[in-house]
């Protein structure tokens, strides 16, 4: 821990990696979980203080700019938050007799490694490393989906393993075309993978090249990304895994591959022959939204519920940075930003409520307002804010994204609003059905802390009504950053 | 970057050759012989890593050359062999769309690849241009393999030769790093596909994997 | 002073109306009487029928609430209070500036409105009957009547009685189509709204055919005295209603003194007696209708005024 | 700046009480604490509201708050306009207060009603208070989302459940159509200040497409049929003070925002807005006031009739419009007051209206009015204030219905001065609708008065009633004053609303205060004039002198007896008329049109005992023919995309596939 101080850098990568080990071999749920939060912790306060110290000169592997450190920071506190929740989760899991202790210390040793993988992607400066990153974010997760060991949660895993292995080879051949795009510029070897080099050098590669790179990179990490309809390992990854992770995939993971889309997009971007990929983005995006919000409304699964509607979302935000410019890029950013938090706080709540009621059936829980006021408001104020209502943060970034749209191309603005109603009204449909009416299911009450949730919805609702300047200053130069 | 033409021909025999294969796994439909056809494609692989390894006189491409031809070549093929006596899977393959058609789309595609990346500029070296060509075509027929065969010992085949597309373009490309690592790493995630296959008993197709299974649990039927 | 000679001339005019309004009901029956060669009551008595209910004990159903024996007298005065806006023999009288052909519409709409309610006060069937047809015809008759109003506020640019009556007295307003429907329609409302044939019959006592008679039965005594009365009015304030504004022949302007006055009232007197006869032998000539055809016949009366208001924008646009 | 200022501290003392109430949601006193609070705090706003407005010359004053969009900060914005609209919401915010006082003690979940009814006062001030785009929207969905919350209060009715979703939907919906009009008019740099928007130029394309987002928006929250369908479903539900502040007042927040942006940010308006404004409010006023003539639960009844009256307030704002876009300031100014006053009225006594309605179903449980009857008599006070109400909704003098009525026919006769065709046509065609929508108010009113007071009781409960609390009926009797004071003064409101038109038209009416005998003249007095005290003192005078002679000369021998009724005695109290027989002829005569509807009556052959059933088929045609088709696409669209989540894993690669070798080929071909 003592790098932790030295090199915070080193510290995110170093502290979940060895903290992973350490969980593999130690024994005891309470320890462990204990542990678990506490790495978390650290890995969280080290990524604050890339705030504060210099940041270190971009090397061959690592790269902290303006960009990835609002994902590395993002990243870390929601993990650490997410760690806070799993605790109690697992302990109730463990109860239920769901999770054998050996399984909890793998589950442990996973989460951590996930943890470095998602750091490691969003630090390196090397894209061959940043692939391989993401695949052992993916990797981890696989194995943590399965971590039921029931028929559904293995054919989940099978599914998500496939179709990820068919993403990571798309991922990699794009890099590799990237690598061809850049050798003759930037020279062999190392050089043609340092990001830094390829931005500064990208006006020259050759675009032919590069646009047959994008596109098999956005296919590859889009399926991460969980765009329709590249989506379909995500509901039921969400649906059967633990719900820490399926809190985790929506909240962070989709993030990651998200991260990975937006360098190549910059990249892309500074050449000025390759094809633009905003329309590329702008209709995948449009149409993970409307095909989401559409899924929407025949779900009966809580979890897969809001997996779709992280689909919804992730549509919504690839749609706005496809738009461009600095108001939408503004709106993406926040917009991610707030969904992390605010999707994450609702898996929280999910969590317990489907341990609370023993079910993930949406038709079997009714009325938690009565039954579980704090539970059943909090996800009230969750789901409110993931449809987009003030004075949640979601509602800004919407505002920004419709109305800047809308007066650069009307139409796709009324698609985008057609897909946002439709999302809108399913969701509020759950909603009044889950939180009100007559109770049904158990009113037994939940030994939890609802600290995790609270502090998250709290966030949203301080971000809806108020950003502070810095924060602001510091997403506008981003936004410009992605141009 | 001059390459003498002789070396030229060679490696672009070689990926040529892949394509080749990779056409032949189309028209399988027996089980058996189409794992012997992917042995055939991962021993052609390896020959074009190696020579890859030597024309750039890059040893670590040796490594990948082996992996490819121990692990692709002789161990996968084998073991898939066992799988399939063990769970007795039946010997043809039933294939989604009839071969005909298959290798027709296979020929669309390769068409494909050839116009996207006959359009790289001239001054990319024309090894690396064809070698791209090929790699991306392999990758598409793997995945067409993937697609149109319904078992599920041929999807992995399917899916291994499209990562030999992966290998035949990262070792075309000149001076690549993490080549090998990444040949290993790919390895490993196909250990892992077969080793599912066998864990989980999948039988005749992923189909049967599918996720409706999931909705006795959850009830997502319709 | 002025005020003093106005407020005096107002109360003549008042007290003519409240004179007047039952000799007119009684002239009509008369004329019907004859028509139909009976001899008939004599014209005077609508008088005795009314001092002889003033005399006669009130009978109160059991349910009935105060507003049941407060609505006579809130629709006799509305009504008063309507006939006393309308020109009658004078125009520019006090009162006119204090509401205008809106008001009165309105003023009569609070009459019936109060009346319906008490129908229902009761808790029978027939109040509910007439009640319910009363508000339905009502519902065609009143803005049948407005756009009347439209029409005639728009010839004359101004909904003032007094305004709209000097206009047409004074200057040529020449033959006009839409005035033509005007007149038309409004005395198709007039009939309507003082339930005479074809619309009601204000003689009848057969229970499913009657409407107004319908929504009073349960009066008696001098409540039904005062409604009786404000029946009466409201037929003369009709008649005077159409005679200021179509035929303002002889009406005394604001102001000209007592000979003028007293001008303008013998032609009142002679308008009331022609439009009284008119009604009688309408009333003879035609038979009462089907409830359901009322609508049909109002909507006429809606789609004439309408009519007329667009037209005038045909003669006025050269 | 004081005024504004003390606006804010009052919009921040009720957010305040909502976290108080939330802090001590389960305490026994906690209803009388915030309904006490909220009183005082309203009180403090509304007065504040009217001293801005009557005050000498409002002048407009800013305040911003570095809250909200954070390059932009949160504008606020206090001008004649928005004090206006401040008394309405602060006056309405007041009296339910008042109300609450004492309807708030038999709610059954007062938890789920006190945090969030001052958070909805709250909202409404902040709409009508908000200067640029981001806070506008910001606090119009806040408002809809505390009295979203207000309607799920009685969560457990399956009813509510529908009626607060399809609430919430619409909403939102309304939000969206409003965020690409704000984004329309902002433009793609985003200056959202209404500062900018105001002065910038915008083409007529813009001012065009932004009129019919602002119909769609703002039209769907104050009821513009078809927008309507969730008004009816959701001000019912929620607990009466409450609907009586959804209809008297939201509404209204509505109708502000629309007038905030067709009149003052879009500037000089073009005419043929006003034809779609014109038509718009001509048919939501007769069918809002037909749907409410057909409906017999007493407070669907009372939404109806809101529907009806907005959209006499938007013909108001049409004909405004329709003369403000030929640059006839004075009518334009005529018209636009009498929209306002018709707002101000309407506020008044529909928020009255609600609290009987309130009243009663405290004293009797019952809502639907063929249960009811013969309250009168159990509930004089109240059957009472509830008559003042409907008289003066029905629009009969010398009550401020009338007036504003009175107001928008006289700016209705000014048309011929209008030089389009259209206009000339079109303008008294909406008159006749308007006059038709009064006439058939008058039968509504009629109707819910006649049968939920009068008569004889049809059901237990109605026997059992009793008369409520003192603090409903203050509030009650205040409105009631309200509604008379209005009416018969009208000079002073004309002229308090003068500096809004002067502010947003331009133009003003002649100033009332200098007509004799405190009569108004919208115009000149050989024009049109009314006086409402006079034509009061007449009537009361003439009544009472009626009364004093036939009491002086006449009998005054009185009797009870039974009711005669041609001698059919009706014992059973089912005999008497009831909401939907009332409603007969109407629907004979409108209904078969409009409504589709059939009246199937089944009649036992003779020697048969059982029963005469009639049954009433109904169709609400905007319903079924509108947004039934919706929700079935919808639904259809889901289920068939729903079958992708039942696939094989070799299909989803196939997708995979197909859209890799899509993009490739897009790719091959495009560049």
């Amino acid at each position: 821990m003592t790098m932790a101080s030295l090199d915070p850098v080193a510290a995110v990568l170093l502290v979940p990696i060895l903290s992973a080990a350490l969980l593999a071999v130690l024994p005891g749920y309470r320890l462990t979980a204990r542990l678990n939060v506490v790495a978390s912790m650290l890995t969280f306060v080290s990524a604050l203080s890339l705030f504060v110290i210099e940041r270190p000169q971009p090397g061959p592997y690592v790269l902290v700019d303006d960009l990835n450190i609002v994902f590395i920071v993002l990243n870390t506190f929601v993990g650490f938050t997410t760690s806070i929740f799993s605790a109690s989760y697992i302990a109730h899991e463990l109860e239920a007799g769901r999770l054998t202790p050996v399984y909890l210390r793998f589950y442990h040793a996973m989460y951590q490694t996930m943890m470095f993988g998602m750091n490691l992607a969003f630090v390196s400066n090397n894209i061959g490393l940043m692939w391989v990153a993401v695949e052992i974010a993916t990797l981890t997760t696989v194995l943590m989906v399965g971590i039921y060991r029931t028929h559904a949660a293995l054919e989940a895993a099978w599914k998500y393993f496939i179709l990820g292995s068919v993403g990571i080879a798309f991922a990699l051949f794009g890099t590799i075309l990237v690598y061809m795009a850049a050798r003759p510029i930037v020279g062999e070897g190392q050089d043609g993978m340092i990001w830094t080099l390829l931005i500064q050098n990208a006006a020259a590669f050759d675009p032919a090249l590069l646009n047959v790179a994008f596109i098999f990179l956005f296919l590859g990490y889009g399926t991460k990304v969980g765009l329709a309809p590249l989506h379909a390992w995500l509901p039921d990854a969400h649906a059967e895994g633990p719900t820490p992770i399926s809190a985790v995939l929506s909240g962070l993971l989709l993030n990651v591959a998200l991260y990975a889309l937006l360098r190549f997009k910059i990249l892309l971007a500074v050449n000025p022959h390759a094809i633009a990929p905003g329309p590329l983005m702008v209709t995948m995006g449009l149409v993970s939204l409307i095909f989401a919000a559409f899924m929407l409304y025949r779900r009966r699964d809580i979890k897969r519920l809001f997996a779709y509607s992280s689909i919804e979302h992730m549509g919504i935000i690839v749609f706005a940075f496809g738009m461009g410019g600095p108001l939408a890029n503004f709106a993406g950013l926040l917009h991610m930003v707030m969904h992390s938090l605010t999707k994450s706080a609702i898996f929280y709540a999910v969590g317990h409520i489907s341990q609370i009621k023993g079910t993930q059936r949406i038709n079997r829980i009714r009325g938690l307002t009565v039954t579980h006021p704090a539970l059943g408001w909090g996800f009230v104020v969750g789901v409110v804010a993931i449809a987009g209502l003030p004075p949640l943060g979601i509602f800004m970034s919407e505002f920004l994204i419709v109305s800047s749209t809308f007066a650069r191309q009307p139409l796709l603005a009324v698609a985008l609003v057609f897909g946002l109603l439709l999302a809108f009204g399913a969701l509020t449909l759950r909603l009044t059905s889950v939180a009100f009416g007559e109770p049904r299911g158990s009113k037994a009450s939940a030994e939890a802390s609802y600290v995790p949730m609270l502090a998250h919805l709290a966030l949203v609702l301080c971000a809806g009504t108020y950003l502070p300047a810095p924060l602001v200053v510091w997403f506008q130069h981003v936004a410009r950053l992605l141009g | 970057m001059q390459m003498h033409s002789l070396a030229f021909d060679i490696s672009h025999t070689l990926a040529g050759g892949l394509v080749l294969i990779s056409f032949m796994m189309l028209y399988q439909d027996r089980l058996y012989s189409l794992l012997n056809v992917f042995a055939l494609h991962a021993v052609v692989l390896a020959l074009s890593v190696a020579w890859q390894a030597y024309i750039q006189d890059a040893p670590h491409l040796y490594i990948t050359a082996v992996i490819a031809l121990v692990f692709k070549a002789i161990v996968i093929p084998v073991a898939l062999h066992r799988i399939v006596k063990q769970l007795g899977i039946h010997r043809d393959i039933e294939s989604a769309v009839s071969i005909g058609l298959t290798m027709l789309a296979g020929m669309a595609l390769v068409a494909l690849s050839m116009v996207l990346m006959l359009r790289v500029t001239a001054d990319a070296d024309p090894l690396a241009r064809e070698d791209l060509a090929f790699a991306l075509s392999v990758v598409l027929l793997g995945l067409l393999v993937m697609v149109t065969r319904r078992n599920a010992v041929s999807q992995v085949v399917g899916f291994m030769s499209l990562e030999n597309g992966l290998v035949l373009a990262a070792t075309g490309a000149k001076g690549m790093p993490l080549v090998v690592e990444i040949s290993v790493a790919f390895s490993i995630l196909i250990a892992f596909i077969v080793i599912g296959i066998f864990l989980f008993r999948i039988r005749e197709r992923f189909d049967s994997v599918d996720v409706s299974a999931l909705d006795d649990y959850r009830g997502e039927r319709r | 002073m002025v005020v003093i000679s106005d407020i005096i001339v107002q109360g003549v005019q008042m007290l003519l109306v409240l004179l007047l309004a039952p000799l007119l009901t009684g002239f009509v029956r008369k004329i019907k009487a004859r028509l139909v060669r009976r001899q008939g009551a004599s014209v005077f008595q609508p008088y005795r029928d009314l001092l002889r209910l003033l005399r006669k004990e009130v009978v109160l159903a059991e349910n009935t609430s105060w507003l049941f024996r407060v609505t006579p007298y809130v629709t006799f005065a509305a009504i008063w209070v309507a006939a006393a806006l309308v020109p009658t023999f004078a125009t520019g009288l006090l009162f006119n500036w204090t509401a205008d052909l809106i008001a009165i519409v309105a003023l009569l709409g609070s009459a019936r409105f109060f009346l319906a309610l008490a129908g229902m006060d009761v808790g029978t069937s027939f109040g509910g009957i007439g009640s319910s047809r009363e508000v339905m015809i009502a519902a065609l008759a009143e803005p049948a009547m407005l756009l009347v109003f439209f029409c005639i506020a728009l010839v004359a640019g101004s909904t003032q009685l007094s305004t709209v009556a000097n206009f047409m007295a004074s200057s040529y307003v020449g033959l006009r189509v839409s005035l033509g429907m005007a007149v038309i329609a409004l005395i198709m409302v007039a009939l309507a709204e003082n339930a005479r044939i074809p619309v009601d019959n204000p003689t009848t006592h057969l229970e499913l055919t009657m409407v107004h008679e319908a929504m009073v039965l349960e009066y008696s005594g001098r409540h039904l005295a005062m409604i009786e009365f404000g029946a009466f009015l409201k037929l003369l304030l009709y008649i005077s209603l159409i005679a200021c504004v179509f035929l303002p022949w002889k009406i005394a302007l604001f102001g000209t003194g007592p000979l003028a006055y007293a001008a303008g009232a013998g032609a009142y007197v002679v308008k009331l007696a022609a439009a009284g006869f008119f009604l009688a032998l309408f009333e003879t000539a035609t038979a009462k209708m089907r409830v359901f055809r009322i609508p049909q016949f109002l909507g006429a009366a809606l789609m004439l005024g309408l009519l007329g208001t667009l037209l005038l924008f045909v003669s006025k646009s050269f | 700046m004081s005024s504004l200022v003390l606006q804010m501290s009052c919009v921040a003392g009720l957010l305040g009480i909502a976290v108080l109430a939330i802090v001590l949601s389960r305490a026994k006193t906690s209803t009388t604490i915030i309904y006490c609070a909220t009183t005082a705090v309203s009180l403090v706003a509304l007065f504040g509201s009217i001293r801005f407005l009557v005050g000498e010359a409002p002048n407009a004053s800013g305040l911003v708050l570095p809250v909200g969009l954070p390059w932009l900060g949160a504008h606020f914005r206090l001008d004649a306009l928005a004090s206006f609209f401040l008394v309405v919401v602060n006056l309405g915010g007041a009296s339910a207060s008042l109300y609450g006082l004492g309807y708030g003690h038999h709610d059954p979940a007062p938890h789920r009603v006190l945090p969030f009814f001052p958070a909805f006062l709250a909202g409404m001030n902040l709409v009508v208070l908000a200067d640029d785009a981001f806070s506008y929207l910001l606090c119009w969905e806040f408002m809809s989302l505390a009295s979203w919350a207000l309607v799920m209060a009685h969560h457990r009715e399956p009813d509510n459940a529908k009626a607060s979703y399809v609430y919430l939907v619409m909403a939102s919906f309304g939000t969206l159509a409003l965020l690409l009009a704000f984004g329309l008019l902002a433009g793609p740099t985003g200056d959202y200040g209404f500062a900018a928007i105001r002065a910038a130029r915008h083409t007529p394309y813009v001012a065009a497409l932004v009129l019919i987002l602002m119909l769609l928006g703002a039209g769907s929250k104050a009821g513009l049929v078809p927008l309507h369908v969730w008004l009816p479903l959701a001000h019912p539900a929620a607990p009466s003070h409450v609907s009586a502040l959804m209809s008297g007042v939201m509404t209204k927040v509505a109708i502000y925002g629309f007038i905030r942006v067709t009149f003052d940010l879009l500037g000089q308006p073009i005419w043929p807005a006003s034809v779609v404004v014109l038509f718009l409010g001509g048919t939501t006023a007769v069918m809002g006031i037909l749907y409410a003539l057909m409906e017999k639960d007493l407070k669907r009844l009372l939404a109806y009739s809101t529907i009806e009256n907005i959209g006499v307030i938007f013909a108001g704002l049409g004909l405004a419009l329709a003369f403000q876009a030929n640059g006839q300031k004075l009518a334009a100014a005529l018209a636009f007051t009498a929209a306002l006053f018709h707002v101000l009225n309407h506020s008044f006594f529909k928020s009255l209206l609600f609290f009987g309605a309130g009243a009663v179903l405290t004293a009797t449980g019952e809502r639907d009015m063929d249960k009811l009857g013969g309250l009168i008599h159990r509930m004089p006070f109240t059957s009472f204030v509830v008559l003042v109400g409907c008289v003066a909704i029905s629009a009969l003098p010398p009550f401020n219905g009338f007036v504003s009525e009175w107001l928008m026919f006289q700016a209705v006769l000014q048309s011929p001065e209008l030089p389009q065709w259209a206009l000339k046509i079109m303008v008294p065609a909406v008159g006749a609708l308007l006059a038709l929508a009064a006439a058939l108010a008058a039968a509504c009113f009629v109707k819910a008065f006649g049968v939920t007071f009068l008569g004889r009781p049809r059901s237990t409960a109605a026997e059992a009633a009793h008369e409520v609390d003192r603090y409903s009926l203050s509030a009650m009797f205040i409105l009631a004053a309200l509604c008379l004071l209005a009416g018969v003064l009208p000079g002073l409101v004309i002229d308090a609303l003068a500096p809004i038109t002067i502010d947003i038209l331009g133009g003003r009416m002649p100033i009332q205060a200098d007509e004799p005998w405190l009569s108004i003249a919208p115009i000149a007095e050989s024009r049109s004039s009314y006086n409402g005290l006079l034509v009061m003192i007449f009537i009361t005078v003439s009544a009472s002198l009626s009364v004093f002679v036939i009491h002086r000369f006449a009998s005054h021998a009185l009797r009870r007896g039974p009711a005669w009724g041609c001698g059919f005695s009706d014992p059973t109290p089912a005999a008497q008329y009831s909401a939907e027989s009332f409603a007969q002829p109407i629907r004979r005569v409108f209904g078969t049109l409009v409504f589709r509807a059939r009246d199937h009556v089944d009649m036992p052959a003779p020697g048969d005992v059982r029963p005469a059933r009639l049954r009433i088929e109904l169709h609400d045609l905007v319903w079924e023919g509108v947004y039934l088709p919706i929700v079935g696409a919808v639904g259809f669209s889901s289920d068939r995309l729903n079958r992708l989540q039942f696939l094989t894993i070799r299909r989803y690669l196939s997708l995979v596939f197909a859209t890799l070798v899509t993009l490739l080929l897009v790719l091959a071909i495009w560049s």
